[in-house]
Formats: C-alpha cells, structure tokens, sequence
C-alpha cells in the first residue's frame, strides 16, 4: 500500500515535467493547446493532491507513501542509498502538497489569459511545480536540494519576461538572493553529510546523524545558521526579505500566486526539514534568536504594509509579516506552535494567491496599482471585492478562515515558550487589520471614480480559481481537525519539540 | 673544486635577470631573449645537479638536452609569432599588442 | 685552484653579458650579450666536465637560436637601424623588485638546502654511452614525443610566417 | 618495458594528423569542411581504438608512461574534445583560412598531448607532453593570422608560455636537486626518506611547479593570458582551450600530486588552498564586468578551475579515502564541464556563424530567432553556474561534498558562494536572450544542421550527466582507483 | 432541546449563506426568509427555555461539546453551554432580532443592496448567538469577532459614503485592538489552566492555577476585550460613529445586542473577576467614567442618533458600574431592560427619519408628534424607561444598579445619581426637541408623514416591553411565568435573597429621574431654549470641548496620523534605504566594483601578466613557508 501511494508521489513529480518536455514540443502558436494541456494537467495535479493530503493517515509512522529508488551509490564516496530518489511525505508536507495542488491549479487557470509566448510560460510554470512537488516529496538531501533549486530558478524567466513594473530589477533581485540563500543551504549540505560520515544524502539517515550525536552539537551550532539563513530567504526571514516586495511587484499574477503561495512555503518548509529534523542541537541553540528575527519580520511586515501605497507592495509586506509568523512558531519548538507554523504555511498560501489573482485581475484592466487611483470599485466588481475581502480578512485573522486557524495555534504555541513575544504577534495581527481595512476603505469602497466605470468583474475562470481557493481558506478556517490530525503525529515526532 | 652552490647561486642569478628582462623589457624579441636566459639557468641547474648528484643517471643532462631542443623550437615558434604581429600591426612591441585586455 | 679563478672569471663575465642582455640600450646589442651569455654557460658545462652538452649548447643556443634571433631582429627592421629601444617599461623598477627577490630566494634555496649525495666534491664526469643509453632507452618515450614537438614547431612557424598572396 | 602496443590510439591519432597534412598537401583545393570530418572520423577512430583498453591491466612504459584507466579516461575524454571541436570547426574554418590541414593535424596533435600528459608518470615526459599540447595550442590560437586579435593572442600566449615552462622547469630542477630523479615513484620515495624539515627547495620547487601547471590551467594570478587567448582564438579553439587545455593541466597534476607530491602535503596544500580560493573568486568578480562573451566564458572558467582546485587541495588534507573520492568527483566534474562548454561554444559557433558577434549583446533576443540554441546555451551556463538537471549541479555537488573536510569547510563555502556570483552573470546572458526582443531585421534562423545536431547531443549529454550521473560517476571512479594505486599511498606509509 | 440549543445559530447562519448566495435572486430579494428565520429562532428559543426550565436547576449549565482538534497534549473542544445568563441573552437577542428584522423591511425598502444587508443581519445573530451559546473562551472569541465583522459590513452598508466606510473602518480596528486584549487573555488562561473551557477555567482559578499578579494582568486583558466591544472610555469613539450604518442595525447591534457583549463577558468571567484582586474596582472605575463622560457629550449632540449613542454607552458604563460592585444580576438586568427600551428608541429614530425623509438632526425636527403620533407615543416610553420613570423598565434596573453601588462607597453612589439625572437630563432634551414644540423646518413637517405597520408594530411590541420588562426582577412574577424565582434568583442562583423593593431607593431614584426630566424640560420646553445653548453661551470654551467629545477623537486622529503612521513612514524608509539599497543592492554594488577593480588588473601587457605571475610564485612560496612550517 506504501509502496504503492508512493507511486502517486512519482506521478504528481513527473507530471509537470512532463508536462514541461511535451509543450517544448507543441508549437508556439498552438496557444489554445497549450492551454487546456495545462489546464488539465493542472487538474489532475490537484487530484493527486487531494489523494495525497487525504490517503496521509493521521495515526502511525510520520513518515508515509514512501518510495526509493537507488540512484547514485557506491561510486565514491557514496555508500550504499548514497543518493536515491526517496520519496515521502510526512503531516507537514502532505498539507503543503495539497497547498501546492491547489494554488497551481489556480495558477494555471489565470494564467489563462496570457497571450504573449504562452507555451513558454506553461514550460517554466511547470518546472517550477515539479520543483515544489520534489522538495516537499524528497527524503533524500540531494534531490532535496536539487529540486529546491528547479523550483527557484524559472523564476527569474518568469518574472523577466512576463513581469511589469521593474521586472529586470525584480526579476535579478529575486533570483540572486534566493539563490544566494541556497548557498547557505549547499553548506549546510556539505557539512552535514561530511559529518554524518555515511557517505549518504539519505535524510532518515541524516536525521538520525543529527539526532544522536553523530553531527556533534558544536557543528550543529555552526551549520544550523546557513540552513536557516538559506531557507529563510525564501521564506522572508527579516532582513533578508527585500525580494519580496519587489520581486511581487514585478512578478506575472500566477507566478506571484505561485510564488508567494507555495515557494515562500519551501524556505520555511526547508528550516523544519534541515534546521529542526536535521540539526536538533543547533535548532535549539538558535532558535531564540529566529524568533526575534520572526517577531521583527512579523511587526515590520505589518507596520511597512500601513503606508504602502501599491498592492503588491501591501502583499509583498503583508508575507514579509505573516512569513515572520511562520518563523516565531517553528522558533517556539512547541507542538502547537509549530503545528500553527505549519497551519499558516497553507492558510498564508491560499490567502495571499487569492490576493495575488486579484491584484491580478485588477491591474490586467486598470493599468495602475496605486491605491489612490481607485475608489468604489465594489460597485463595479462586487464579486472582486467580495473575494478581496475574504482574502483580507484571513488575512488580518479572522476566525472562520484559516488565518486564525494558523495564528492561534502560533500565538498559543508563543505564548507558551515566550509570552512576550507571542503578545508582539497579535499586536502585529492588530495591526493587519489596520492595513487591510485601510486599503479596503480607500480601493473599494466611497464614491466609484468614474475613471473606472468600465472595469469588469473576476471572469469565469478568474471566479473558480478565486472560489477554489476561498474554499480551502474556509476549509481549514471552519473545521480543524482534518488538518491539525494529520499535522499532530508528525509536529510531536519531530526532535526537541516540547508540548 | 667549485662547489655545486656556485652554480646553483650562477643559475638564479641569471633566472631572476631573466625575469627582470620579462617584466622590464617591451621589445617581444628581447622577452623572448630573456627567456632564453631563463630557461638557460635551468639547464645549468639541471647540469650541475647531475654532474654533483646524479651522474650515474645523468637525468639532468638528458633533462638540459630536451630543455635546450624545446627552448630553440619554441623560440623558433615565437619568432615566427613577432614577425607575424610585425607585419600586422608594425610593431613588435608587447606593450602595444594590448587591444584585449580588461 | 687555476679553475676556481677561472671559474669565478666566467662567472663574473657571464652575469655581466647576462644582464648586458637585459639592460642594453638597444636589442641588438643585447642579442650580441646573449650570444655571450650561452656561450658562457656553454663554458660551465665545461667546468663541469660534460663536454657533450657544452656542444649542444654551442651548436644550437649559440648558433641556432642566435642567428634565429637575429634574423629576427632584421625582420622586424629593429636592429638594423639600430634604434634605441623605446625605454623599458614602466613596470621595470616593481619588476627589479621582484626580480631580487626572486634571486634572493633562488639564493637562499640554493645555499640553505641540504643537498643529497655530495655537493661539496668535484662534479663527475658522465660518459657520453651513459647520456646516449638513457636517452635512447630509458628516455625513449619522451624523444619521440620530442621529434613531434619539433614538428609541430616547425609546421607552425611555417604556418605563421608563411607570405601569401595578400600579405 | 618497452610495450609500443600501449599507444596504438595515440598512433592513429597522429597518423591521421599526419594523413590529413598529407590530404591537403596533395590536393589543396579540398573543401576545409572535409578535413574537419576527415579528423572526426580518425578522432572516433582514436575513441575506439581506446575501448579496448577499458578496464586493461596498466601497462608501464619504461615507468615513464602509464596506461591504466586514468589514461584511458583521458584518451576517450581527448578524443571526444577533438571530435567535437574539430565538427565546431567544420563552417567555421572553412572560409577563414587557405590551408586547414595544419589546424586539424594540430588538434589531433594536442589531444595526444594531453593524453600523454595524462600518462606521465615522470618529470620529463611530462614537461614535453605539456609543451606538445602548447606549442599545438599556441599555433591554433594564432591560426587566424591576419586577424589582429588572433596574432595578439598568440603572442601573449607564447610568451607568457615559455616564461611560465622557465618557472615549472626551474621548480622541477630544484626537486630533482633534492631527489635525484624525476619518476614520481622516485621523488615520493625520495622526499619521504629525507629527515623531516622543511626543505626550502622542496617548497620553492613545488611552488614554481605550481606555477607552470597553474598557467596551464589558468589559476589566478597565472590566468591573465587566458581572457585574451580565449578572445583572440578562432571560437573552436576557445573552445578547445576552456576544455582539453584544463584537462589535460588536471591529469598532471593528479598524477604529479597524488604520485608524488602528496606525501609532502603540508608543504603545498595550504598554497592549493589559497590559489584555489583566488582563483575562484577573481574569476567570478571579474566575469561579472565582462561583455565580450568569449571573455565571460574565459573568466568563468578560470573560477571552476578555482572550483576544481578545491579537490586538489582537498587531496592535500585528506587521506587515501578523501584522495579517491575527491579524484573521482573532480574527474566526474571534469566531464560535466567539458560536457557543458562544448555545448556551449556548438550553440555560440553556430550564433557566431550566423552574426559574426561575439559579445553578449549579441545575443538579444535569441530566444525569439533561434529558440532551440538559446535553450542549449541556457542549459551550459546553468550547468556551470550548478543548476539542477544540468552536469553542473550533480558534479560540482558531488565534488564539494567530496572535498569537504573539516579543516576545508571555508573553502567549499567559498566555492559555493562564488558560484552563487556567477549565476548572476550567467543571467545577464540569459537577460539578452530572453528578456529583449532581437534587434530590427533579425529574423528567425535554423542552425547548421551538423552544429545543431552536435549540440543536441552534447545537450542530452549534459543532461543525462545531470541526472543520472551513476554511469559516468562509475567510470570516473574506475580512473580515480587506477590513479589512486600507483599513488605515492601505495609506495610509502603515510599519515 | 437545551443541549441543542446550538441549533439557534446554525439556522440564521445557514440562512445568511443562502441569502449571500441567492438572495438577490429571491422574490423580494429574500427579506422574507429574514424575517421567517427571525421568528424561527425567536420560537425555537421559547422551546429552548421551556426545555431548559424543565430541565431545572440542577442540570445547569446544561454543556454539550465535541472534540475539535488536538495536537499532543494541546486538546480542543468545542460546544456549548447554556445557563441562565445566556438564556438572557437568548431572549433579548432573538427578541430584539425578530423586531429589527420586521422594521427593516420597512426601514431599509428600496434601499441598495437590500437582500445583502438582511444576509449579514443573518449573519450577526448568528455570531451573537454563538457568542452567549460559546462554552469556551476561543468559541467565544470567534463569535466575537464574527459579530465584529457583520458590525463592520453593516456599519459601512452604504460603502458609497465616505463617512460610513471610516467610520466602519474605526469601529472595526478600535475593537480590534480590544480583541488582542481578549486573545492574550484567552491564551493567557489556556496557558495556566490547560484548557479554554469557561467552567473549567473558573474552576482551575478556584484551585488556585494563576498567581494572584497574573490573574490581575490576565483579567486586564479580557476586559480590554470588553472594552473595547462594549465602547467603554477609552475605546468608546466607535460608537458614535457607528450611527452611519442603518438605524435597525444601530438598534440590534450598537443599542441592544453586540455592544453589550463586553457586559456580558464580564458577567460570565465574574467569578474569575471576584478573584483577581482589584480587577472589579477597575471595571467600576472604567463603568463609572464611561457613564459620566458619554452623559456630558450627549448633552452636546444634536443628531438624535448620535444622542442615543452616547446614551447607550453611558448606559453600559452603568453596566459595568454593576458589575463592578460584582453585581452581576443588576448588570445583567439593565442589560435585559436597557435592550428593550434603547431598541425601542433606535427604531423609534429610524421611524423618524424614515418619516421625515432622512432627517436627523434636532435642528430641523420639532413637533413630529403631530405628524407621527404612535411614533411618538413609543418613542415617550422609551425615553420614560430610559430616564427611569417609575415603574417602566428601565426604573427597575437602575434602581438595582444603585442598591448595588450602595455598598461601594458614597462616592460611587453619588457619580453613578449624577449619570442617572443626566440620563433623564439629555432624554428629554432629545424628546422635547424631536416630537415636542413647533416644527422647525417647514420644508421637512410639510412631508413628513407616520412610518408603515411594518415599521410601528415593533415600536409598540418594544415599548410593551419596555413597561413590563421591569417586572421580571420580582420574584412573584418570574415564579408566575414559570422562572424560578425573579430574575436575580434565575440568573444566579446564589442570590442572597429574593429581590424587595427598597422604598427609600425608589424615592432617590425618582429623585433624580424628576430633576433630570424637569430640568431637561425647563430649559428645553416648547423651544424655550432654541438651541442647545445655555451652556454655549455660558463657557463658549468648555461647551466646545463637550461637543468636540473631549477631544478623544482628535487625540486619536492624531497618534494615528502622526505616531502610527509616521513610525510607518520610517520603517517603509527604513526598508527601501537601509535594508534594501544599502544592504542588498549595496553589497552586490560592491561584488561588482570589486570587478570592476579586479578587471583592470587585466592590462593587456605581456610584462604586467608576466609580473602577476612572479609575483604568484613568491606569494604562495612565502604562503606555503607560513603555514607548513
């Protein structure tokens, strides 16, 4: 049976690559092709999805849907399963696999609309999915971060060639520093493996290095950083963030969505798989100061967001902020703090690609994202702004969508660890709120400009992203335990996490 | 008896002007000549230390023959090089065969 | 003792010639030096009692090499005007500098090694059977990949030099 | 021992130079483009003639020559390169010059030089080997002799070349002073039995070694003659440079270091080290400046030279285990670069050919007018810049994870860090590429089918060392044990 | 019936996804199934009740819960419990529901976007019947903001108008910064009792679980939570504004249902309260100063709504003021009468401006008792039961409220008279200026014309109420209707004693009602005094601070602007100079001028190659005799 799902694993990894390697093939001008081919892959990617997040049993091994396929051994100094193609998912990566499903589907339906050099926006779309897949898939170092890195690297076509605003300045920005931070985790990568001595990349193997003792806690104080510090590029880690806004701000709408939805997810993801799995010793020596830079990340996001003046820049911001929950509930080390980190990995996911899609489908019409061009725009585009409005309000907390369902676990988690600074993250919640309803009272309601009188509403395909992803918000936001459950066994297997 | 030292201090002595004449001189000929000088100091080098070390062998002196075969073969070569910059450009200063750089 | 005079003579007169090479005002007299030069070196193997690479040395650095550069020199229009060289350059003094230390070490190397065998006695004469074996057997790989090396210098500066039609 | 049957590729492969002399001797009219395939088919000949010796037993000539593995890894790797670079040749030469056979004969030439310098395992025979494949080089770098930047080049070559082969033979006298002889199993013997202490000639001989071999494969600061020889030269020759010339500099010193010096490693590893570490990170830094691309591509290859330096050094620290794997992965690397820059300059020839530009400006646009060779020369750069699914990233992976050892973690982090910095220039070609629409009048092209071909399959190459590197991995093993065996390991105890 | 008493929230929840959904597709944009679901809830609450009182006493509070997620040893359940107290809230809230949504037909015909604010209308009863049902802190604190949210959409129902998005934006973001409050106190209790279960809690803190400065700070924070929803100084400046959205909302959530939420925490969490050292004397002392500063800016107002406003929160400092004296069942009274009477004003001033055609300020009413007589008459007992004439509802609790603060000290006692005469004081101000006197604008008398059934049957069903709601303080009456006992003895059974009237008490309060009434009416009768100006022109300086509400606002728009924002002006700086361009874009600056240095080394001259080149040598010749020796 494990052996078994675990050929869902291979097909939800090859899946997009293939899809990638037959549109190389499908002329340039068959755009309609290209199109629905991705529409349907995308589809079946959120089957698989789906399958994956629920065939992960809440009971039992963490571990599951396991597969390994040898792939470089004995040659070297690579032992027996020196490098293999592990597959698996734990609690963890069964929700950020659903995430992906979800948000990628989405992306494919908006980028619907793309008419230049489409065929080669799907190619890199795809490749990047495959990316995300392989990272939360991989149990092994090696395909950890070589899958990493493809998830990362489309990005810079992505942005260059389909941005707007600044894209080359964004686009290089972007794709150096995360790459960059990789750097950091190619260090991690080499000291590990160089210590654990077992001439593998298995990571069970490496976890157990890590766990007794075989990677001394002196190294793990060294080594913990470059994990943590390469992860937490990607995953907005204060001051490391100034992608962010930037990057947004000249991504293509589902590359944002993509981006801030899922890749975000993989720095912080990387942080439980190779700081907390990986490095117990070090997690525990460093994690103190993860959660100052968290709470610095979380206030700052949210303080930089109030006076912002473009969307994405107040969504660049609003990740950098709800990006620094993440990190205050994997810096907990609490169970629940770091289920919640775990929680809000998702929710931050659907939330921001809903907002992402929107700013979208606004500016492919207006031209603009100044907040202070529009006015009353809900009397044009109700279900936008309807939608808008959902997004924002996960965003700013509110119970029922899966903002709170997050939060409130980080903030109990907090609360428990460092009470302080679980207090400075619900004032950094409070002040969501204030950016949020701000930008709502100024873009969406008063009188209507008259400038705008011609909007149109979300499109068919823009509603049934958008209604897809509202639904997962309202999901986890409505009924907890399918997520927390399968979340449980997995937080409280990990090492050093308290209850 | 002249002991080994001697020539070994002769042939730095005459490596390092050598040298000197590479980075000082901006004549291609009189680089090339300077190497000559160089690669003369290793033979010597080679000579001696077959003669005083290794003289059942002789892998020095076999060392300094194929030193002296490549040295005139090269110099042959890089002669023809001069010429070659000579006529395109009128030159064979290597100062001024400087378009590339940076 | 009258070759240790003579020694030192030769060895004077060659560092003399030597940087006569490197300092002369124009290439050709510096050619002329370093005709004197090899020749002088031609004398150590002498001193050393190796009279077949004194030969070699004579036959082709003194003779070869030499008319090669000089010919050279005549072909660049150098020489026969004798045409002080445009001044060194400017690097020269940084290049002294480094030239000195690159003596003082090759010095130091020379004097602070402890050498094997017996570097204090005479030097041995090598029969030239011994020098004519080594090559031919023992070195035999490398003499053939000489004889291509050659050709291969050979073909080339044909191929540089070479006049054609539109030159 | 004098087995002459040891050579047999390497007699075909100068026997086809000399024949492809003969050719154009004969009948001077022939098409240039002839030639070049004339020297692909005796470089294949050359590759199958080396098969057999696969797994072969070593056979020692006089102990001056070897041929095991590691020699064969060579061979094949050698006659790939030329096969590869003498296709690149094909258009490129054929209406640039009157006379060609000269330049393929050349090729087939250096490629031998750089399997003998791969079979070394004395002094001399190294040294002229060496110069084999220089003199070759310096030849074809000049070939364009009218072309002022070709002659410029060569000049620069040249010179700096002797100067540098005066330091290497001045550094190899002094260690032959010491030890008496110049087999490596000699000096490893030798400089073991010496009683302890520094030696100052050993440090200055090795140092000026370092020197000669560092100019060869263009470590800072020796590289400086390499920006301009790879500008300068005919596009194939770069090349030919960036790929056989590097090789062949490793196999010396793989045989020299593991055979012979490793066993005074203190004396040398930290100057590796150190060399190492500038070479990567001046090469990067100054890559980052460039616009000409054969410039870019040359400063980029000086920093993976840093990259594989870092083995080296990493042989330095190691023991025996560390020496075999860091060999093995430098020499898997090896191939993935080589594999990369070939696929490169296949897709840069054929865009050359066609615009006669080669500065990255030049590029704009490409992925609009020639889609497929912008896709072949995104996958070289990315493979050098160790992105997944391109050789770069499984080999410059493995041979970091190979080389790291305690004492050497700043050093792979350095190397790791540097090749963060050149992904930024990589991009910069890709921004003119991808990101600009192709100057007026440009308009879509298909590339010249041999050159297209060859870069399809250099691609899937680059892609399948990517991959799925165990093949090739195993290979490289298979040439690293062989190395490793008659390494100075097996001859004296070491620590 | 009791155990699923959670069924009163599901039905006006399903209702407001269906409505959100298609109610604009309904006949008559659905305002039907509004008002059906309102009557449901309002008879599904009586079965409710009659369970419950079957039931009896003993099985209080009657709790169901499931589990709802567990982590580890972090275990959740969710349900509910239902007890006495929250079958108050039941009643005022399905009550006052049921009316509000019948007068909306009428109020908020041919209004935009009609069938969307009878959808979140459904949408808030549900919250606020989850919020009383909640059997822990967490399901409350869901509630409580989702009523927050239905308040903030209704609020700024008509998003076209500047002012009403401010001012929803204000409501929503000043009880926000409450609700933190009440989060960390929530979190704050699970994290010293394991549990978030209110029972559990209190239990726990019997037992001694928090240290006595923890419990304090902890109690803070929850009544910064219902501060901030209850409009208490210094959170009341929503309030006011609140009035933007439609008057039936202002009557059902800002007068009768939401705001009272805060009173109704405190009640709840009372006996928490009793334990935590001072934390009562901070809610009377918060009671007491929201009573009398909202009774003086009252005074200032001219706009009937915003009168009823500041009324309203002076009325739930009187709460406070209560339940400050741990009173909770005279806290909770009030907040049953109060509910009543202050619905019955809102719908009464929605009446009149849907009379009057959107007119509210009392300068330009006047009279209207002519015109709109039933209007009028309710509108008189409401403000009789607010102003606490006997012995209308609004006496009853009042007086209950000061038997309470008796005990407190005279000082409370005679703060807490001074509010009630200024209740009676401002309540005849606004009726004599609205109903009574000569119209004052023509032009608004001449069309203005008594509201519909729709609107005038819950007038008079809320004013019935107002005069009887009283009476459930007696022990006969509640022991009539089936209650155990009067409504002290109901809602806790622990009271010391059936209630009895306090003659002396009434005198007093009768007191003030007639010098707050007189004096309201002496200077305010038949237009003696034609505008608010006594005070005016009597300190011109001090009447200006009234009206400009003690410059709370201004203070407020100030910090905003200045600190709040200013502070984001710096960190946006900050992000873009420092961090960004210096930081980032200045160290690749940098990698790049290193090449750019590096490349010029790349001269092009064979001699400065040559040079690197010795220069290499004796370098790693002197590295080498450095390190390896």
């Amino acid at each position: 049976m494990d052996e078994a799902q675990g050929y869902v694993l291979v097909t939800a990894l090859a899946l997009p690559l293939l899809a990638a390697g037959v549109l190389l093939f499908v002329p340039g001008t068959q755009k309609m092709t290209a199109r629905y081919f991705s529409a349907v892959i995308g589809a079946i990617l959120l089957g698989l999805s789906v399958y994956v997040f629920l065939a992960y049993q809440a009971s039992g091994d963490p571990l599951q849907m396991q597969l390994r396929w040898p792939w470089i051994e004995n040659v070297g100094f690579l032992a027996e399963n020196g490098i293999s193609l592990h597959l698996g998912v734990d609690g963890i990566s069964a929700l950020l696999t659903l995430l992906t499903g979800v948000v990628a589907f989405a992306g494919t339906l908006i980028a619907w609309k793309l008419e230049y050099r489409a065929k080669d926006f799907f190619i890199l779309f795809w490749i990047l999915i495959a990316g995300v897949y392989g990272t939360f898939f991989s149990l092994d170092l090696f395909f950890f971060f070589f899958f990493y890195e493809l998830a990362v690297v489309p990005l810079y076509l992505l942005i260059g060639i389909w941005g707007s605003t600044r894209k080359e300045y964004g686009a290089m920005k972007l794709t150096l520093m995360l790459v960059g931070g990789s750097v950091g985790i190619w260090i991690g990568i080499f000291a590990v493996v160089h210590q654990a001595g077992a001439g593998s990349f298995d990571l069970p193997t490496l976890w157990a290095a890590g766990q007794d003792g075989t990677i001394t806690p002196d190294m793990q104080k060294i080594i913990f950083p470059f994990f943590v510090v390469g992860c937490g590029v990607l995953a907005g880690l204060w001051p490391l963030h100034t992608w962010s806004p930037d990057g947004h701000m000249s991504a293509p709408t589902s590359v944002s969505m993509v981006h801030a939805g899922v890749l975000m997810k993989l720095g912080a993801f990387g942080i439980i798989r190779l700081g907390i799995q990986l490095l117990p010793d070090g997690a525990e020596f460093w994690m103190p100061a993860l959660l100052v830079l968290g709470t610095i990340g979380a206030l700052y996001g949210a303080i930089a967001a109030l006076t912002q003046r473009d969307f994405k820049l107040i969504s660049g911001y609003s990740s950098v902020s709800h990006m620094g929950y993440v990190l205050i509930g994997l810096a907990t080390l609490h169970e629940v703090g770091v289920s919640g980190a775990a929680l809000q990995m998702f929710s931050h996911g659907v939330m921001t690609a809903l907002v992402f899609l929107l700013i979208g489908a606004l500016y492919d019409q207006a031209h603009t994202r100044d907040l202070s061009d529009f006015g009353g725009v809900a009397k044009v585009m109700p279900l936008w702004v309807i939608a808008y409005v959902m997004a924002g309000l996960a965003n700013v907390g509110l119970p029922g969508l899966s903002g709170f369902t997050a939060e409130f676990h980080i903030f109990v988690g907090a609360f428990r660890t460092y009470p302080v600074f679980g207090g400075l993250a619900i004032l950094a919640a409070a002040i969501a709120a204030a950016y949020m309803l701000r930008m709502f009272g100024v873009v969406f309601f008063g009188p209507l400009n008259p400038r705008w009188k011609e909007l149109k509403d979300l499109s068919p395909l823009e509603t049934v992203s958008a209604a897809l992803l509202i639904l997962s918000m309202l999901a986890m936001g409505l009924w907890w335990s399918p997520f927390t459950d399968r979340l449980a066994n997995t937080v409280t297997s990990l090492p050093g996490v308290i209850s | 008896m002249v002991p080994m030292e001697n020539y070994l201090i002769l042939s730095g002595i005459l490596f390092s002007l050598g040298v000197y004449g590479v980075l000082a001189r901006r004549n291609a000929v009189l680089v090339l000549m300077s190497v000559e000088l160089m690669l003369n100091a290793v033979s010597l080098n080679f000579v001696a230390f077959s003669a005083y070390l290794d003289p059942d062998k002789a892998t020095g002196i076999i060392f300094a023959v194929f030193v002296i075969a490549v040295a005139a073969a090269e110099v042959g070569l890089a002669l023809a090089i001069v010429i070659r910059l000579f006529r395109n450009r009128s030159t064979a200063n290597v100062d001024e065969a400087a378009t590339m750089r940076w | 003792m009258t070759t240790e005079i003579l020694w030192w003579i030769f060895a004077v007169a060659i560092v003399a010639v030597s940087a006569g090479v490197v300092f002369a005002r124009t290439v050709i007299h510096s050619a002329i030096f370093l005709i004197l030069s090899l020749a002088g070196v031609g004398a150590m193997y002498l001193f050393l009692t190796i009279e077949f690479i004194a030969l070699v040395q004579f036959l082709i650095y003194g003779g070869a090499v030499t008319v090669l550069i000089l010919l050279a020199l005549m072909l660049t229009r150098m020489g026969v005007a004798g045409r002080p060289e445009p001044t060194t350059g400017v690097q020269a003094p940084f290049g002294a500098l480094v030239a000195a230390g690159l003596m003082a070490t090759l010095i130091g190397v020379a004097v602070a090694t402890a050498w094997p065998g017996d570097p204090g006695g005479n030097a041995v004469a090598v029969s030239i059977k011994t020098i004519g074996e080594q090559m031919f057997q023992h070195y035999g790989a490398p003499f053939m990949i000489t004889a291509a090396l050659l050709l291969v210098a050979f073909i080339g500066a044909i191929v540089i030099a070479r006049q054609e039609d539109d030159d | 021992m004098r087995d002459f049957t040891l050579f047999i590729p390497e007699y075909l492969a100068v026997g086809a130079a000399v024949a492809i002399l003969a050719v154009e001797l004969i009948w001077p009219r022939i098409r240039k483009d002839y030639l070049a395939y004339a020297t692909a088919a005796g470089a294949l000949g050359w590759l199958i003639a080396a098969i057999p010796y696969i797994g072969d037993s070593a056979g020692d000539f006089e102990g001056v020559l070897l041929t095991d593995d590691f020699t064969t890894y060579f061979r094949i790797l050698a006659a790939g390169i030329v096969m590869a670079i003498a296709l690149l040749s094909a258009h490129y030469m054929r209406n640039r010059t009157t006379t060609a056979g000269e330049y393929y004969g050349l090729l087939l030439v250096a490629g031998t030089g750089m399997v003998l310098m791969a079979a070394s395992r004395e002094l001399l025979t190294a040294y002229i080997s060496l110069e084999l494949l220089s003199f070759s080089l310096y030849i074809l770098v000049g070939y364009l002799k009218r072309d002022r930047l070709s002659n410029e080049a060569s000049l620069k070559y040249i010179l700096l070349g002797a100067f540098s082969s005066a330091m290497l033979l001045y550094g190899i006298s002094l260690i032959y002073g010491v030890t008496g002889t110049t087999s490596y199993e000699g000096i490893a013997e030798a400089l073991d039995a010496r009683a302890g202490g520094t030696d100052p000639a050993v440090v200055v001989g090795i140092m000026l070694i370092v020197a000669g071999v560092g100019f060869k494969v263009s470590a800072a600061p020796f590289h400086m003659w390499a920006p301009d020889a790879y500008q300068g030269a005919p596009l194939p020759i770069t090349a030919f440079l960036s790929t056989a010339s590097k090789a062949a500099g490793f196999a010396l010193i793989l045989r020299l270091f593991t055979g012979a010096l490793v066993v005074d490693a203190v004396e040398w590893r930290a100057a590796i080290a150190a060399l190492a570490a500038i070479t990567m990170t001046a090469g990067n830094l100054i890559a980052i400046q460039q616009t000409n691309l054969k410039r870019l591509v040359a400063y980029s290859s000086i920093g993976q030279v840093g990259y594989m330096l870092v083995a080296i050094a990493a042989i330095g620290y190691g023991n025996v285990d560390t020496a075999a794997s860091a060999s093995s992965a430098l020499l898997l690397h090896i191939v993935g670069y080589t594999a990369s820059t070939l696929a490169l300059f296949a897709a840069l020839t054929a865009h050359y050919n066609r615009t006669g530009d080669d500065s990255i400006a030049g590029l704009r646009g490409l992925a609009e007018t020639q889609p497929f060779l912008a896709l072949v020369i995104t996958a070289s750069l990315f493979s050098f810049a160790g992105l997944p699914f391109f050789a770069g990233f499984a080999t410059k992976l493995l041979l970091f994870q190979a080389s790291t050892s305690n004492g050497l973690l700043w050093l792979v982090g350095l190397a790791a860090a540097n090749s963060f910095v050149s992904l930024y220039y990589y991009l910069m070609v890709m921004r003119q590429m991808y990101l600009f629409d192709p100057p007026e009048g440009q308009t879509r092209f298909r590339p010249a089918p041999l050159l297209g071909a060859l870069a399809g399959l250099l691609l899937l190459g680059v892609l399948f060392i990517g991959i799925y590197p165990q093949p090739v991995f195993e290979a490289t093993d298979r040439a690293a044990s062989a190395l490793i065996e008659v390494s100075a390991w097996g001859l004296v105890p070491l620590p | 019936m009791a155990e699923h008493a959670w069924i009163l929230a599901a039905v006006p929840g399903i209702a407001f996804i269906v409505m959100a959904a298609f109610g604009r597709n309904l006949p008559r944009q659905g305002d039907w199934l509004a008002v059906l679901c309102a009557t449901a809830i309002f008879a599904l609450f009586f079965a409710v009740l009659a369970n419950f009182l079957n039931l009896g006493g003993d099985s209080w509070p009657i709790q169901n819960s499931i589990e709802w997620t567990a982590i580890g040893d972090f275990e959740l359940n969710m349900g509910i419990a239902v007890d006495p107290i929250t079958m108050v809230m039941l009643a005022v809230i399905t009550t006052v529901a049921l009316m509000v949504n019948i007068f909306s037909v009428g109020y908020m015909k041919g209004e935009p976007r009609y069938w969307w604010y009878f959808a979140v209308l459904q949408l808030f009863v549900a919250s606020m019947l989850m919020l009383v049902l909640a059997d822990n802190l967490l399901l409350l604190y869901v509630a409580w903001e989702l009523v927050g949210l239905s308040s903030f959409l209704l609020i700024g129902h008509y998003w076209e108008r500047r002012s009403a998005v401010e001012a929803a934006k204000k409501a929503f973001i000043t009880t926000r910064v409450g609700d933190v409050g009440l989060l960390i106190g929530i979190i704050l209790f699970w994290e010293a009792t394991g549990t978030f279960n209110i029972l559990e809690i209190t239990e726990h803190v019997k037992n001694g679980a928090i240290g006595d400065t923890r419990l304090f700070v902890t109690m803070m924070f929850i009544l910064l939570g219902a501060m901030g929803k209850s409009a208490q100084l210094p959170f009341h400046v929503w309030l006011p504004d609140a009035m933007e959205g439609p008057t039936p909302v202002s009557a059902l959530i800002h007068a009768a249902t939401m705001v009272v939420a805060g009173v109704y925490l405190v009640a709840r969490m009372l006996p928490v309260f009793e334990l935590a050292g001072d934390a009562l004397t901070v809610v009377m002392v918060v009671g007491l100063l929201t009573a009398l500063f909202s009774g003086v800016v009252a005074f200032a107002q001219t706009d009937i709504k915003k009168v009823l406003a500041y009324s309203t929160v002076s009325q739930l400092g009187f709460m406070f003021v209560a339940l400050g004296a741990g009173y909770a069942s005279a806290g909770m009274f009030h907040l049953f009468t109060h509910a009543f009477f202050k619905a019955l004003l809102f719908l009464g001033a929605g009446a009149v401006i849907i009379g009057t055609h959107h007119h509210q300020e009392m300068g330009q009413l006047g009279g209207l008792w002519r015109k709109m007589p039933i209007t009028a008459a309710t509108f008189l007992i409401g403000s009789l039961a607010l102003a606490g004439l006997f012995p209308l509802a609004g006496f009853w609790s009042k007086d209950e409220i000061l038997h309470a603060v008796e005990g407190q000290g005279t000082w409370a006692f005679f703060l807490l008279s001074i509010a009630a005469i200024m209740t009676a004081f401002y309540t005849a101000r606004l009726f004599i200026r609205t109903f009574l006197g000569k119209p004052r604008d023509e032009e608004v008398a001449s069309h203005t014309s008594e509201v519909s059934p729709v609107m005038t049957l819950p007038l008079v069903f809320l004013a019935f109420m107002s005069i009887v709601a009283g009476f459930f303080i007696f022990h006969d009456f509640g022991s009539a209707l089936g209650f155990p006992g009067g409504f002290s003895e109901f809602v806790f059974l622990h009271y010391p004693s059936a209630f009895h009237v306090d003659w002396g008490l009434v005198g007093l309060s009768t007191v003030l009602f007639v010098v707050g009434t007189f004096g309201g009416a002496w200077l305010y009768w038949n237009g003696r005094l034609d505008r608010s100006t006594v005070l005016a022109e009597w300190q011109p300086k001090v009447y200006e601070m009234v009206q400009r509400k003690f410059y709370f606002d201004d203070l407020y728009q100030f910090l905003i602007d200045r600190v709040v924002l200013g502070f984001s002006y710096l960190v946006s700086w900050f992000d873009r100079f420092a961090v960004n361009d210096t930081g980032v874009d200045g160290s690749a600056t940098m990698t790049g001028y290193t090449g750019f240095v590096l490349k010029h080394l790349q001269t092009g001259k064979v001699p400065n190659y040559a040079m690197a080149i010795a220069v290499g040598v004796v370098a790693l010749t002197l590295i080498s005799l450095a390190v390896g020796s």
